[in-house]
């Protein structure tokens, strides 16, 4: 199985899909001839070219209302929004229009559009470029949410979000984009809306996605220096959110603690939280513990920056402190 | 050269007559509560959906406001199907989950009538990206207000269609109000058309009570989308005889105007031609609007009868497997 | 105490600071001339002239940072964005620039600014034009959020939101626009941030708001008949969350459901249950419930619309169920 | 008319310099990974933001972009407090919340830089808004690039500042590209001034590498935007000499395009000027860089020195309690 980064993971899906199916065109500011602020597309405009890879003007709003539109008339677009802070200019449209359309008229139409976009702190770009934006996502049904963690889950969804009917939004962590691991270049797109089991165990269930996930893995491999096994889900999926695979691990482990990057109220987490609290309730033996981002934001400056999102000992003293 | 054919100018008389009185009894609709919410009437405007429709061919495709039960009917939508969708019911276009004010028909290549000011533009750039990568030939045309043109979307959407050259035809229905303010109010220009420049792109006033008028001007603008030329910008002057929405009475608007703008009465204007050029009289007009106040009585008493989407579909069409 | 509706508690509001306060300045679309949409504001242009108060473009990002400029130098603005539906369109201005001035420029400016807009379902406006916006503003530190009630609490909420000088966000339900109730025009504002308790019980605590809060007191007044006694809570303030006054009356009852008109997942009853499954846990006899919007959307036809959200049934239904 | 007396030119003069210097430095900063994230250099874009400042009053206000310092360190922003600021300190402008993109001096009038494009300009309004209701006789000046020009909040605020006469200064710093785009491929005209006829505004070309033209141009808009005759849309002919932003090297350019707008540098031209007109000689000149080379030095070495905010003050600046 080839090796290869995060960040090329999103190049082979989308070049994967654009060979497959001559219906899938993707647009974005400079992702074409560029490649990509991030350089995650390098590339797909020289194979594919310029009917099918569009450079756009600075237009976040009509990218994603010519992507609806591009979506119900028979292609299958995917747009990318560059850095996810910037999702919000585009908000009606994604809404409002993408996420309603088929319903609103009734099932006339599919909306297969996939919208790709870049978040997360810790590399010092400030208030407006480092923010998690799955949790503003959640509330509206008719999209579909995905946050990959790997490379190998990247390829897998970034491919089976393009191939969905529905409008998915392909979160990517700008803090993963150089992770390097295996991909099946031949397996079936993933399933959209599973969580994954990320490392087994059976003391204490830690929730948790992207950066996150990196750092409650990591915690979890010290703790079983210790003995102690927390079992580790990456959630992966945000809307749809997998709840039988997050109560089959508490049933297990009778403790949860939920790791998130984005501020405590409004987050995901709560969301995993309510789930256990009521179809999982009998399983507990302490309370559910969150760690969130702290009641504050993203600030520029490295000391608090690095104090602000969870950090190994945050995490770290929160297992113990509900294994105590 | 604006001139129609005989059988163009029954066409489009036919389908604003059609549009004035279904659209009356759509308010009568709402005053019962027959029809929820609220509804936006385009009596007054008839002949801009009409001159469109009229200019525009099979495969083309049409996104427009919630003022759109003109556009729906000039685009060929039956009537029982907008008067079940505007009762809610489920043999409604959208199955009823649309209503009044996002009637939407595929069949007839009405993409949707959208809620949010503004946010049909760029579908139409969408819908014209994809005739552009498959190289179908087909334009897509895109009718939004005065007040819409101060949206931000507005300015995006020329802007990208025009870079790509997409095959789109912007449509302004200048009516000289958004909601309850005057176009001086909100605009700082008198002319939509005006716009254009900045775009670089054609743009044209256009006499919106005359439907030929507008028929000519959206062939000329077809016939640039589809040479590849890019997009155009269509200002029709019109006017809304009633009030923007449910029971407005439209007290913002100076004292004869309605009645000035009702001298230029889009059916009248075209109704007249025919007459002086021997293709109408009075008689058969009349039986004509007889004709088609029938088909509307019988679309509304169907449409009547007709059930209500079951509770247990209340899922349905959110996403693509339902 | 004099007798108005919850409407003209909004006039009233907005009189009264502006009549205190000469830097509060109104405007929206259709507000001034027009007294509103909804015919919430007439009289008030009258009163203060076109200076103060202004109809605006049809322009919802620029009426957002208008408003925001205005209030970093001097002016304490009220923008009314019509529908909440419409908060979508001036998104990026909310989340990404009111929200977060103050931080980013180190303190150096305040935000007193409020934004009013009017939420929900019921009236037959159809999918673009009914939903509940409360829950998408909750992941945003910098912002306040409000969801009044009543006439007096939105006479309350509302002078308090103006004279607050921070953002908030100020939701009023198309439903309860005719509500008729007492309100002290002498009062003072109400404090920002508090829940309250509509109906004091014993046996298990709904929580609500606004238009469920209604059909919450409806069904608690019901089965009063039985002698089942449910504390009511009026959340009033879903940023920041009360989560004091939730856990002293679950500590009582023991029971807990969430009666939310927007849909479960992403929404604030989420929160609600998150914040008891960790600090009130051991209080709990049963799962937390929680009775939302159907995962739809909100249809135009009233067959569906009357269905979607929670009507009294499936309130009355969730009660007799957790108590059983 | 558009000269400047000598202490205008010489004003003018040291703060293209100390902007170029400054951001010569800042770029090693970033290289030396002392300043994060990313950062944005005007370099070659100095008379834009210098001539401005000079035309601008007291109490008047500017809001521009993530590309700020120069506006900052035009409008009087100390050295230090900017060195702190790149450097994420407690004694920054921002107290190192904001950093490079977020330039922010309440005190100098400088109502912040934005990093989300466009959303600058209504910020502008909302300050003139002020000024229109206080009568103060204030303006408002927002700067934002060619690329910004399409965003949709660029039309509604020129659109909703024009009905308001609000007295802004829309000034469009085309430096021919956003981010990698080249003008060309994102915008289907050449002079955003053009767009100003939009909203009825006058809209001026001006030679953006010629600090006296950039002068006499803003003076004209900030009189008639006091007089209360409205904004006005300024188009700044200007080039940036590095790339994007952190390590572009802006491969896409065309080969020579630098080395031509190199020939035309904002410094040279003051500089050939005032040694023409007898106001300076090299020597001088040389003098004045190597005083700005060591308060540039100063403030770099001195914020190095100075301490990161506490991680206690995590959740200051979030509430206006705190
Ligand atoms: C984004 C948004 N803002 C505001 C509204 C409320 N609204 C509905 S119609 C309308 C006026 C639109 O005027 P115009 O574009 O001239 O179209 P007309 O109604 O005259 O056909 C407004 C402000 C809306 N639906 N969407
Ligand atoms: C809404 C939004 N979209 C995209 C970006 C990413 N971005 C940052 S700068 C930039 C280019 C802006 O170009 P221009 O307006 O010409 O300004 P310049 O950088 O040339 O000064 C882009 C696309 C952003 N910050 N905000
Ligand atoms: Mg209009
Ligand atoms: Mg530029």
């Amino acid at each position: 199985m080839p090796t290869m980064t995060y960040r090329q993971a999103v190049t082979e899906a989308i070049a994967a899909e654009m060979r497959r199916d001559d219906a899938v065109v993707f647009f974005g500011e400079d992702v074409a001839k560029a490649g990509g602020v991030f350089k995650v597309t390098p590339g797909i405009y020289e194979e594919f070219g310029p009917v099918r890879v569009r450079d756009t003007p600075i237009s976040e709003q009509a990218i994603v209302g010519t992507a609806l539109g591009a979506a119900i008339t028979g292609l299958r677009p995917v747009a990318e929004l560059m850095f996810a802070d910037f999702i919000p200019v585009a908000m009606d449209q994604i809404v409002n229009q993408v996420a309603k359309y088929r319903f609103m008229s009734g099932g006339q139409f599919t909306v297969p559009l996939t919208i790709r976009a870049s978040q997360g702190a810790g590399g010092g770009f400030g208030t407006q470029h480092s923010q998690c934006a799955e949790s503003w996502l959640m509330n509206f049904p008719g999209l579909k949410v995905v946050a990959p963690s790997s490379p190998a889950d990247m390829y897998g969804l970034l491919r089976a979000a393009i191939r969905d009917d529905d409008p998915v939004i392909v979160l990517e962590h700008k803090s993963l984009y150089n992770l390097v691991g295996e991909v099946d270049l031949e397996a079936a797109p993933e399933e959209l809306g599973q969580a994954a089991v990320a490392r087994a165990g059976e003391d204490i269930t830690l929730v948790a996605t992207q950066q996150m996930l990196q750092r409650a893995l990591a915690t979890a491999e010290k703790l079983a220096d210790e003995g102690i096994k927390p079992e580790v889900i990456d959630l992966r999926s945000l809307a749809p959110l997998d709840g039988a695979t997050i109560l089959r691990s508490v049933r297990k482990t009778s403790r949860l603690i939920i790791v998130e990057e984005a501020p405590r109220l409004g987050g995901w987490g709560a969301n995993v939280a309510a789930l256990v609290a009521d179809e999982g309730l009998f399983y507990l033996d302490a309370p559910i513990k969150r760690v969130n981002m702290e009641n504050a934001l993203i600030a520029y400056s490295p000391a608090l920056e690095d104090e602000i999102i969870p950090n190994a000992q945050r995490i770290e003293g929160a297992v113990r402190q509900l294994l105590s | 050269m604006d001139r129609l054919d005989k059988e163009s100018r029954t066409h489009a008389l036919l389908a604003m007559v059609k549009i004035r009185l279904a659209e009356e009894e759509i308010q009568n609709l709402f005053m019962a509560n027959l029809v929820r919410g609220t509804t936006h009437l385009a009596i007054g405007q008839e002949a801009c959906s009409a001159g469109v429709a009229l200019a525009l061919s099979k495969g083309d495709t049409v996104t427009c406001s919630y003022r759109g039960h003109g556009h729906a009917l000039a685009l060929g939508m039956s009537l029982r199907s907008l008067m079940a969708e505007m009762m809610g019911k489920e043999s409604g276009a959208c199955k009823g989950r649309g209503g009044s004010m996002h009637m939407t028909d595929k069949s007839i290549g009405l993409l949707g009538a959208n809620a949010i000011v503004g946010a049909q533009l760029p579908i139409a750039l969408g819908a014209a990206l994809t005739a552009q990568v498959r190289r179908t030939g087909a334009i897509a045309a895109t009718f939004f207000g005065d007040g819409a043109a101060n949206i931000g979307l507005c300015h995006e959407s020329m802007n990208m269609a025009s870079v790509w050259k997409l095959p789109v035809i912007f449509i302004c229905e200048n009516n000289l109000y958004g909601e309850y303010s005057h176009i001086r109010e909100t605009t700082p220009i008198d002319d939509i058309a005006d716009r254009a420049g900045a775009y670089a792109m054609p743009g044209v006033i256009v006499d919106g009570q005359d439907v030929e008028a507008v028929h000519a001007a959206t062939v000329s603008a077809a016939e640039r989308a589809r040479n590849g030329q890019g997009p155009s910008l269509l200002e029709l002057k019109t006017y809304r005889y009633g009030g923007h929405s449910r029971s407005d009475t439209a007290p913002y608007r100076k004292p004869g105007e309605l009645a000035q703008w009702q001298e230029r009465d889009p059916i009248d204007i075209l109704a007249a031609r025919m007459y002086s050029d021997g293709e109408l009289d009075p008689e058969e007009f009349l039986e004509i609007k007889e004709a088609i106040a029938g088909e509307v009585f019988d679309a509304v008493e169907w449409a009547k009868a007709e059930p209500f989407p079951s509770p247990q579909s209340l899922e349905d069409y959110v996403y693509a497997a339902s």
